[in-house]
């Protein structure tokens, strides 16, 4: 974990849940007034740990303290209810009040406190022009095209002060130049207010930038944690490495290189013993039609399976041993006259395998 | 009480031999379980007919057999009820057959006292009685008048069942009631007779219905009903004969 | 690939569900029919002297007043019990739901039997009552409220919690992490959210109310000015002159269409 | 900044809607209460051999299988309605809707009486039902169902049409994209999705349909093992044995309890 | 239109929507076999343009034509039914049907076309397993993550075979893993049927890889429409200028240069006279602490407005006039030692100015 232990934590969280076939069983550790982001495929368990947090759903087993505060302990049967956490929550699907304005759906949270009718609405205005909603206000969801209607569920959620905030794929509706500017503002808000926000994102972009810290999950585990740089690096799990571009492959050092799980070898420069992991940019593969001759100390056949454009480059998913993702130019593909099925040898020079521990 | 004679030819059990079938008579729900009772020993007397009683308000089953319910016989609870079936020509020359006189209903042990039909219009007490359109309820206005009094009810029950429950659950303290609906309380209310009484009599006739289907069977059973032994169980319900 | 084993799909041309329509016109006419026959059967020569009437204005206002209380009574009492139904882990909760509309199936006279049980001078409740505020029900305008409050207060326990049920939950998650407590969420977003649904209930129990007889009659018992509703007064007036009780019901009908159509399409319309 | 201009939110401190549970606990008293009444006066010696009387079992018989065909008839002609009142633009919608609610108002004997001038021997519909079928309704068990039906599905209409105004209609849009006809949307997403709003309603409708007493003596008359159902023969049983007319309320309600807690946990949970 | 008028085209639509305050008014033409993309700012009127095209939604004015089928014609009365055009839809949110399994979701639509049950569920098991869903085939909707939802509602289109799929942010709620494969499926049904898509989405990425014509809206209007080539070198409104991650500036070509419209001039390399468009890579500008005296014709002072963490570059928005983006390195951020507030001075090259007309 890449929190300190010096930094006293905002929230320490052992969190289990158990479902028919499936469970959740993560920890989590997060700073004061940093963001966390949540990474991870489908249905791993992302919502689910947020929910729990949230107190929306009972964890079966664990124990989570905010702000010294313990808001659940299984063994001591304390569950706190989600209304006295003060946490707050950006759900996936918005779950706008139907029946309520943008302004009081806004204003609701602030309302449930105590605050009067007014105050409350005039608070809400200000954080809807905040958001560029300021001419939707009075506006119904059902009137809202999708990604205004995030910004209203944003707002909502910001407008309560939480001392958590927790943000299910807040940004996932929002066009370009809003999500910048939304982005810039829920740093800005969070930097204030000394909360923390814990944010579920599919992009990688956002995590990176978004986030000082980032946590894997994967089938109800934690795979992975630390800083952006950290992940983007040093991944620990294919999923991971294809969030990032990279290729991971795993494999165990010996002197004559890393003999891959597939059984071929690959030479590297680094100087390990043992399971480790080694990357590869899609980028530093070459591709050759015959089998080369030049300075690169691995090369293999294999095959083309995929080939796709991505921007300026094309991403080719090839068959080996190893499978690998290349990316090429253009203008390698037509003069390679590379297709679906094309059969070509791959190099890739010993230092540009990155090799880390496993 | 004039105009049995024409149903006399019909008087003799067995004379009519071979009747079969189910007759259907529809009698006032105050008439129940005599009306049973009667059923009941007509078919001992009948082996092959079946007696299909419908019971309800009289104003109801006016109302069905004006709509053409199959109906044999009809008894109604007042002639004015009669008497609309009878002009709609569903009917034709009904016969009184039995006469209920008016009693005041009190608690078991008569807590309050009451001895005269002026005692029940003391204030504070508790009195119910039938709505004036009702049979119990003209009874009971005739009586009232009678006897001079103004009496001051708490309500205008719609039938005699009615105004016998709340005195049984004590709700009421009196009600003026049928003597046959105090005998079939059997304990619950105690009767109390008064002078006026006899002011405010109440007739049930009794006629044939052009709507049946088994018209013989239905002139027996009027027949058995106007019977010296038809006549005793209504006796015994407490009802009187149509001198 | 999955789609080049199977032929194409077939080119649908849809019409409007005839089924439907069919069945709601067959529906509504036998619905409409009975009324239409009330209509042609009333002696309209004499209706307008029978709705000035004293006593039938009496109990038409009485009709409105107890059906709009005993329904506002209803609303009080039977939206939370749907709740706790809808939303809760009642012990027994099943059980509870069903004691709850049994007064629906109780013959209208055995509930005014049961209500003197338990209200009446005698009842558990009601003797208590009038040794300690020296209150007694029947034969009161505040009895009629209760037998109307008793028989159809279960139609909008009915009615809010189906729509309680339909409603999603997380909105009242969505309120609690917004700091809401139950009650607040309550009010301020399961109610709204409902309201059709508790509309319709209210509707319901209105127009049931308005109707009561059998367990007015017998709890309540039947006095002009006080506890003679319509319904009584139909009843009775059936009993000597029932071209005026055709009269009489049309009257109630005229009153519960204005007040329903006046008030649903405000109510409903969103 | 917005938020330094406002004092820090106060952390809420909530409880259980206290107010909801004592309403709710206040409701289900006051309607339990007379059942309660009812239970402790019945003479449970004489019970016994009551519920074994043929008659009172033909008459239980007879009263649960008219309800139970009655809901079905208004499940099929009330749910239709309802999809159409809430569904479509039809014209005069509003009146139309206050119209299917009526016979909720109508007093029940009066309901009755309009049955006949429709339905009779000598009504519109019934004089050429004769004519064409030799049918004849009333006084038959046929009457009963009409009668019931008649009363009891108003009731299922307000609920269902509550249910589905409740649900969001893009799921019928949903289902059109997706080439499906409005009536087979209706059959498998409309209808099981508003299947909670349904089963309310015919619950409503059946135990109404159950405890109907004045539209069917009044329309069908009380001819035992035709037409004399439960409630007609709790009425009879008053005229003479008040203390049976409690056993057989109670077995009205003990059976329907069985029935409502037997089919609606099985509906309803989803 | 990049669409040429030789190739037939699959759709032609003229639609009008007008609603309080706001209406749409949009031409489009999509070839047979194409994938369109819709970009477009929140609000812009997506997901109202194809709502309009599914049937969902009645146009004010307008006419669609799909194969040859008049499917709206507002001034002959026509109109056909959502349920007979044959155009598949997934909504921005799923909208699954919340009683019935995953498996009996994408077997709706085959049996609504008369599909027998059990051969309608086999064809929508293999649909799920192509989504990678087959574990969660007798789920319900409730039970499904957001990512496993959307790619049901996928399914759900797909199977019908429509002659036009439309898909509302169809990728959004997807993982990155998943989000490639379903793409690359959604390519190879789409080829296999000839049928044509339209793609709303928010990320410029997926619309360049998956789209072979993109068009992009705002308020309600075409603003722009071409191949994501033409798209991403001449954007013509600033919003697809910072969707495609550049800087736009409008002004008007004289001999000395360009003159925007903020009244500066810069130099430029090309030879246009009249108004303009100059598109500036954030990356070609360069950053210095005082005035620079280089090769760089262009320079101006400006003060930075916010520094954000962008993977491995760091964007600064930089307030001028001309405002622009500029990207930099850490390394540059931490030696000239930008913050907010810093000011200044800003130079690009005239070579890397891109002028078109407007
Ligand atoms: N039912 C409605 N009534 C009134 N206005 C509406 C309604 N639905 C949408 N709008 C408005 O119409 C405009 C277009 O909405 P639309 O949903 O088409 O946008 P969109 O391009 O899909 O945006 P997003 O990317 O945020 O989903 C928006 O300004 C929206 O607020
Ligand atoms: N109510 C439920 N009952 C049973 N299983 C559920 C339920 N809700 C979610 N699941 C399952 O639990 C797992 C975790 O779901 P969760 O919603 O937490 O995933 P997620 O990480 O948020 O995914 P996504 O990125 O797709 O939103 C999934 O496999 C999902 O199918
Ligand atoms: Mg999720
Ligand atoms: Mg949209």
């Amino acid at each position: 974990m890449s929190v300190t232990d010096v930094e006293p934590a905002l929230l320490e969280a052992r969190l289990a849940v158990s479902r028919a076939g499936w469970d959740l069983d993560v920890d989590l550790r997060i700073a004061p007034g940093g963001v966390t982001a949540l990474l991870g495929p489908n249905g791993a368990g992302k919502s689910t740990t947020i929910q729990a947090l949230a107190g929306l759903l009972r964890i079966s087993d664990g124990r989570v303290v905010l702000e010294g505060d313990v808001l659940d302990d299984t063994r001591a049967g304390v569950h706190r209810p989600a209304e006295e956490r003060r946490v707050g929550l950006v759900f996936q699907d918005y779950l706008l009040f139907p029946h309520m304005s943008a302004r009081d759906n806004v204003a609701f949270g602030l309302r449930a406190h105590g605050m009067p009718r007014a105050r409350a609405r005039e608070a809400a205005d200000r954080w809807l022009a905040r958001m560029d909603l300021a001419a939707h206000a009075a506006r119904r969801p059902k009137e809202m095209s999708g990604g205004q209607a995030q910004r209203v569920a944003l707002a909502r959620a910001l407008a309560t002060e939480p001392r958590l905030l927790l943000l299910d794929e807040p940004l996932a509706a929002l066009d370009a130049g809003t999500r910048m500017s939304v982005r810039t503002d829920l740093r800005t808000h969070l930097d204030e207010f000394s909360g923390a926000t814990v944010v579920v994102t599919h992009d990688p972009l956002d995590a990176l930038v978004l986030a000082d810290h980032v946590v894997v999950i994967e089938g109800g585990r934690v795979v992975q944690a630390g800083t952006p740089t950290e992940i983007a690096r040093q991944p620990r799990t294919r999923y991971v490495a294809s969030l990032m571009g990279l290729n991971l492959l795993r494999g165990v050092a010996r002197q004559s290189g890393v003999v891959l799980e597939d059984g071929t070898t690959l030479t590297a420069v680094d100087d390990y013993d043992g399971p480790v992991f080694v990357v590869l940019r899609p980028s530093a593969i070459g591709v050759y039609g015959g089998q080369p001759h030049g300075s690169p100390r691995n090369s293999w056949p294999a095959r083309i399976t995929s080939v796709e454009q991505q921007g300026h480059a094309v991403r080719l998913a090839a068959k080996g041993p190893p499978d690998v993702f290349v990316d090429v130019t253009p203008q390698a593909v037509a003069e390679l006259g590379l297709t679906v099925g094309s059969s070509v040898w791959l190099t890739v020079k010993a230092t540009d395998l990155v090799v880390y521990e496993c | 009480a004039s105009s049995t004679s024409s149903s006399s030819s019909a008087l003799q059990p067995g004379s009519t031999g071979v009747l079969t079938g189910s007759t259907v008579v529809f009698a006032a729900a105050s008439l129940k379980p005599t009306f049973t009772e009667l059923a009941k020993q007509f078919e001992a007397a009948h082996p092959g007919v079946k007696v299909v009683l419908s019971f309800g308000g009289s104003d109801t089953l006016a109302a069905q057999i004006k709509q053409g319910a199959p109906v044999d016989v009809f008894a109604a609870a007042n002639n004015t009820t009669m008497q609309t079936v009878v002009s709609s020509d569903d009917a034709k020359s009904p016969v009184n057959f039995a006469k209920n006189v008016l009693e005041i209903a009190v608690a078991p042990g008569n807590p309050n006292g009451i001895k005269t039909l002026a005692d029940v219009a003391k204030p504070g007490l508790k009195l119910a009685l039938c709505a004036k359109t009702v049979p119990c309820g003209s009874a009971a206005q005739k009586a009232f008048a009678a006897a001079g009094i103004d009496a001051k009810p708490v309500t205008y029950e719609q039938d005699v069942t009615s105004v016998l429950t709340k005195v049984e659950l004590g709700e009421a303290d009196a009600g003026l009631v049928y003597r046959t609906d105090v005998k079939a309380a059997a304990g619950k209310v105690v009767g109390v007779d008064f002078a006026e009484a006899d002011k405010a009599v109440n007739t049930y006739p009794i006629a044939q219905v052009g709507t049946g289907k088994n018209p013989n069977a239905g002139k027996a059973f009027e027949a058995f009903v106007l019977s010296p032994s038809g006549q005793a169980v209504l006796h015994a319900a407490g009802f009187e004969p149509d001198a | 690939m999955t789609l080049l084993e199977q032929k194409p799909l077939p080119a649908k041309t849809s019409r409007p569900p005839y089924v439907l329509f069919v069945l709601a016109a067959l529906g509504i006419a036998f619905l409409v029919l009975p009324l239409v026959g009330l209509l042609a059967r009333a002696p309209w020569r004499s209706a307008p002297s029978l709705l000035g009437r004293a006593d039938v204005t009496t109990a038409l206002r009485l009709s409105l007043e107890t059906a709009t209380i005993s329904t506002a009574f209803a609303l009080v009492l039977g939206v939370p019990i749907a709740w706790c139904l809808a939303r809760t882990r009642l012990p027994a909760r099943s059980l509870l739901r069903a004691l709850c509309a049994l007064p629906l199936v109780l013959p209208p006279v055995a509930g005014g039997i049961a209500l003197l049980l338990a209200y009446g001078r005698r009842g558990v409740v009601g003797e208590w009552l009038l040794r300690a505020f020296g209150v007694s029900l029947p034969f009161t305008t505040a009895g009629v409220v209760v037998a109307e409050t008793f028989v159809a207060m279960p139609f909008l326990i009915v009615a809010v919690e189906g729509a309680l049920r339909a409603l999603d939950v997380r909105y009242d998650a969505a309120a609690a992490s917004l700091g809401a407590s139950r009650w607040f969420t309550f009010r301020h977003v399961t109610l709204p959210l409902v309201a059709p649904g508790v509309a319709a209930g209210a509707v319901l129990c209105w127009a049931r109310a308005l109707g009561e007889f059998g367990a007015t009659i017998t709890f309540a018992g039947s006095y002009p000015g006080t506890t003679q509703t319509m319904p009584l007064q139909v009843y009775l007036a059936l009993q000597d002159d029932p071209q005026a009780a055709i009269v009489l019901s049309l009257l109630l009908l005229a009153v519960s269409i204005a007040v329903l159509v006046g008030l649903r399409d405000r109510w409903w319309s969103r």
